[in-house]
């Protein structure tokens, strides 16, 4: 096991840990911090693996944006600073039972299906700008032409949403 | 901006705050730097009262009319023997204590105008914060030390009347047959002994 | 590979030290500073008098879109990177400047309707 | 062990630059300040026109009293400068001082890297506004977060446009690809970044999520002490950081008119310095912009140009290349 | 916290000078009070004509942030010195007396001008506090009506000359805190 191995280890230790936190905390806020430890430990462990580019995508878009997007949207209800006991909706088993599948179906899945796709890390580095680049324009065109179309959906209906009514 | 013109460039607003800012910041600046270098403050700034003791005949009139009763004046009679053998004893007023609180003092100059006998003078000393309060009213030893502090009046402006009160007094002068020669007996302030009626 | 790691580790020994900078900092002033917690110290502060309600309140639903907006173009500007760094090489050029900004066009496009709805519009 | 004592002295040596630069430019913010106000800012600590300003307002907060408001949520409340000043330490790292490798890691996606690093310095704001539990914090951290929001698409898009002229992250492969005639294709880009980059930083005049007049200190208001300075020296931290990027991104960083081989080093601290001086000129000089004013003028004025700039810059590159 | 809880600290907790500096040695002590003397960040309080005469102290004419007195402080918590300039009023003292007490300790405050240093023409006043000093300790006072900005400026000198000779654990060893100078909270009759 070499350093590499032992930091993402750990950095995945943190992520999970810090993500059971997310969902057991009982303060609000807290929970979007505890979101921005997981993102964080993501980012790291993304960049233990070499995906430079991914991991720093990670950092600006979920740390930087989604997380105060998280602590806005808290914002718009009227949460308390304090605890709220009323977090618990009581559905723990249940909860447990879906993390657990989820987990055992997606571990599978990788594994089944990304068992033989072994990427040299040594040789080449798939994780910088242009690599990713030269991917994204050489060909996966189309797709990326798409998801600006998600995207301006997503805005418009945001925008629509949060509209005052005219009357 | 003004209400009816726009700036024609956009822009130039900018520009010339950034302009007017670097304009000053090459300019010499005009702090005055205190510790370093004493203020030139003019005559009868208010800065601080003097008490010239010779001056004061106890009579009051200060305590009396400031506004703030800071002024504490303490005294006794002492008699004064009889000027010929065979006379009446009289009796004089002694200053025992003449002290102004001067965290109380509010600075009206209101004693200074009060005083018949010329004994309170405005200094422009200012220099006597203190870390006690107590420290703050000035005994009669101190107010004397701020007398010599204070600076001579300053000479009229060439060809100004004179004030009322000396015109009066030159045309009762004028009236009267001969003029009053005891006032060499009574103690001159500072600047008066030195250069003999500035 | 190795240059990657180790430029990488450059940047976590700093966050390391830095981290212990701020923890002997703090002890020191643990150390140094007086200690008097008064219950009108611990209040709040609210211009000197007894702070009214709690410190939380709803904000407004603005905050939330111009967030999403953001969020939106975030997304946007992070495929801009690693076009950034093949657009001008042999065989992009021309048509690889069309889809980016098709691409950025799409987003604008939603700039603009926001501009229209008048979501911008702060009050 | 080479690599071990090289890794110190690079990490020493950003170290270093992270504790001076900050204190260089709030002396020089006091004194630029003061003699554009016609003062003359501090003038006796340290004795020498007053160089130690700063240092004395260190020694001064290292000796305060800690207070943790009652209501404050506690953990939080503590952590929250950490959160607010180590980013900008990172950022520091990957800024090229010199060529040849004279930078505390030669990160390849180095612009990226420090981009999104900078980003986290929101939630730092943003923690100590709600951990405070006090209005004006709580109004302060949700005008912070609104404002980086809205800076940082200009500030990221201007900086792209620096990315796509070099067609390269590497902060170094930038400035290794800068040309002075860039001065003049990227100008629209270097006003764009360095306005958004000040209003990242919410100095004046985009200073709505402080502004002491209405709110007292937005989301600081309930620090003290040490705490409260690891906030402050994350502001001028950040001023450097701005400045270094800019530097780096638009001015050409160790390039200079002579002796770029030798000298490196000193034209990235004089330009660094410069910029830093734009900033503190910019505060002195205008008023502060409503909050209204601020995001209409990030989402209406700076992102339309770095946009224009982006196209200028694609079809001018494609043009030479 | 509502002036209900206030019932609930009836003890006042004195302040305690940090353990370690209690024992620095001496040049480390003048390091520390010298960072103490030349960083003076001041919360204005103006409640009156004083606080024009401290705003031209402040201006470019006589700019005391040459003396490090650093007016940025936009609330107490992270002023260092307090300047009272102006009429205190028996309805304005509470709030001078916890925003004093929400200052982080060492803090110093300076009385400015009669007003609050004794009342001064308001001395037979109703609704005036004699002093600034009923309510608050007072490091220096500085006399006028209203004084000088150079005498606020000797003022100043004054507090910092006393800070270079200070020593913290000398500061809190006799000081009650203001605590002990203040009446518990009466309930008004009604009240539960």
């Amino acid at each position: 096991m070499t350093a590499v191995d032992v930091v993402l280890l750990l950095l995945g230790a943190l992520a999970a840990g810090s993500g059971v936190l997310v969902v057991t905390t009982r303060r609000l806020v807290h929970a979007a911090l505890w979101l921005v430890v997981t993102f964080g430990a993501l980012a790291g462990m993304y960049l233990v693996m070499t995906a430079e580019l991914v991991a720093w995508v990670q950092v600006l878009i979920y740390v930087g944006a989604v997380v105060v997007l998280l602590l806005f949207g808290i914002m718009l209800t009227r949460a308390p600073t304090g605890r709220s006991d009323d977090l618990d909706s009581g559905n723990r088993p249940a909860a447990v039972v879906g993390g657990v599948v989820t987990c055992v179906l997606l571990v599978t899945l990788a594994g089944y299906g990304f068992s033989s796709a072994y990427a040299d890390l040594d040789t080449g580095r798939l994780g910088t700008a242009r690599a990713i680049g030269t991917v994204l324009f050489r060909s996966w065109v189309l797709p990326f032409e798409l998801l600006s179309v998600l995207l301006l959906a997503a805005l418009v209906s945001a925008i629509v949403l949060s509209r005052r009514r005219e009357s | 901006m003004s209400d009816g013109q726009r700036e024609t460039t956009p822009g130039a607003g900018l520009v010339k705050g950034l302009a007017t800012t670097l304009k000053t910041m090459v300019t010499p600046s005009h702090t005055a730097e205190y510790p370093h270098r004493l203020p030139e403050l003019p005559p009868r700034s208010r800065g601080v009262i003097g008490l010239f003791e010779e001056n004061c005949t106890v009579c009051m009139l200060c305590a009396r009319e400031c506004p703030d009763w800071c002024i504490y004046i303490d005294s006794h009679k002492e008699p004064v023997p009889p000027a010929r053998p065979g006379g009446r004893e009289r009796s004089r007023n002694v200053l025992d204590r003449f002290a102004i609180d001067y965290a109380l003092c509010m600075y009206c100059g209101i004693c200074i105008e009060a005083c018949p006998f010329d004994a309170l003078f405005w200094s422009p000393e200012f220099e006597y914060a203190e870390y006690d309060i107590r420290d703050m009213t000035h005994e009669r030893d101190r107010l004397r030390e701020w007398m010599w502090t204070v600076p001579p009046p300053p000479a009229n402006d060439p060809g100004a009347p004179a004030p009322k009160e000396v015109d009066a007094a030159a045309k009762t002068a004028a009236k009267a047959e001969p003029p009053r020669s005891n006032d060499a007996a009574r103690p001159q302030p500072p600047w008066e002994a030195g250069d003999d009626g500035g | 590979m190795h240059a990657y790691l180790t430029s990488y580790a450059v940047v976590g020994v700093v966050l390391l030290v830095g981290a212990a900078f701020l923890a002997v900092a703090l002890t020191a002033n643990r150390l140094l500073r007086p200690h008097g917690p008064t219950a009108e110290k611990l209040t709040s502060y609210e211009c000197g008098v007894d702070p009214v309600g709690e410190g939380w309140a709803q904000v407004h639903v603005r905050y939330y879109v111009y967030a999403y907006l953001y969020l939106v173009f975030a997304v946007d500007v992070v495929f801009l990177f690693p076009w950034a760094t093949v657009f001008a090489l042999a065989g992009y050029g021309g048509p690889t400047i069309v889809e980016m900004f098709v691409f950025v066009g799409f987003l604008v496009v939603g700039l603009v309707y926001a501009v229209r709805k008048g979501v911008l519009a702060w009050v | 062990m080479n690599v071990a004592v090289e890794v110190a002295v690079r990490v020493v040596l950003v170290f270093a630059a992270f504790l001076l630069f900050p204190l260089v430019v709030g002396y020089m913010e006091h004194k630029a300040m003061a003699h554009m106000q016609g003062r003359l800012g501090p003038m006796y600590a340290g004795g020498f026109h007053g160089w130690a300003q700063l240092v004395a307002d260190g020694v001064k907060f290292a000796q305060k009293e800690d207070i943790v408001p009652a209501d404050a949520d506690r953990t939080v409340f503590k952590l929250a400068p950490w959160i607010a000043l180590l980013p900008y330490l990172l950022v520091l790292v990957v800024v090229p001082v010199g060529p040849g490798g004279l930078v505390g890691s030669d990160v390849d996606a180095g612009l990226f890297y420090a981009l999104a690093v900078m980003s986290v310095g929101v939630v730092g704001a943003v923690m100590a506004g709600y951990a405070s539990a006090n209005k004006f914090a709580l109004l302060g951290g949700i005008r912070v977060a609104a404002q980086l929001m809205a800076y940082e698409l200009p500030l990221v898009l201007s900086a792209v446009s620096a990315a796509m002229a070099a067609g390269t992250l590497s902060l170094g492969g930038i400035v290794g690809a800068w040309r002075p005639w860039w001065l003049a294709w990227q100008l629209l880009a270097l006003v764009v970044f360095l306005v958004a980059g000040v209003a990242e930083l919410r100095r004046p005049p985009f200073d709505m999520p402080v502004a002491d007049s209405e709110i007292i200190f937005g989301p600081y208001t309930e620090y003290t002490g040490l705490r409260f300075a690891l906030f402050l020296l994350a502001e001028y931290a950040g001023i450097v950081v701005v400045s270094a990027l800019a530097t780096v991104l638009f001015l050409g960083g160790w390039k200079g008119p002579v002796l770029d081989a030798q000298l490196g080093w000193l034209w990235t601290c004089v330009k660094v310095l410069f910029v830093a001086f734009v900033v503190i000129w910019l505060r002195v000089s205008f008023p502060r912009l409503r909050e209204d004013q601020l995001q209409r003028f990030a989402w209406m004025g700076l992102v339309p140009l770095a946009l224009a700039q982006l196209l200028l810059t694609a079809i001018v590159k494609v043009a030479i290349s | 916290m509502g002036l209900d809880d206030d019932l609930t600290v009836p003890i006042p907790v004195p302040t305690k000078a940090g353990p370690g500096s209690r024992v620095v040695p001496d040049p480390v002590r003048i390091v520390l009070n010298w960072g103490r003397r030349y960083s003076l960040w001041v919360f204005n309080f103006g409640l009156a004509c004083c606080a024009i005469e401290f705003i031209a102290t402040s201006m470019a004419r006589h700019d005391f942030i040459r003396l490090g007195v650093i007016p940025f402080a936009p609330g107490p918590r992270q002023a260092d010195l307090m300047i009272v300039s102006g009429t205190v009023t028996d309805k304005m003292a509470p709030a001078i007396r916890r925003l004093y007490e929400q200052m982080p300790e060492p803090k110093y405050v300076i009385s400015f001008g009669a007003c609050s240093n004794c009342g001064g023409p308001y001395w037979d006043s109703y609704c005036v506090t004699k002093g600034v000093d009923q309510i608050v300790p007072v490091d220096v006072y500085v006399p006028g009506c209203p004084p000088r900005p150079e005498a606020l400026l000797q003022g100043i000198v004054k507090l910092q000359e006393k800070i270079a000779g200070e020593s913290l654990r000398a500061r809190y060893a006799g000081r009650r805190g203001v605590d002990a100078l203040r009446r518990p909270w009466q309930p008004p009759p009604g009240a539960r």
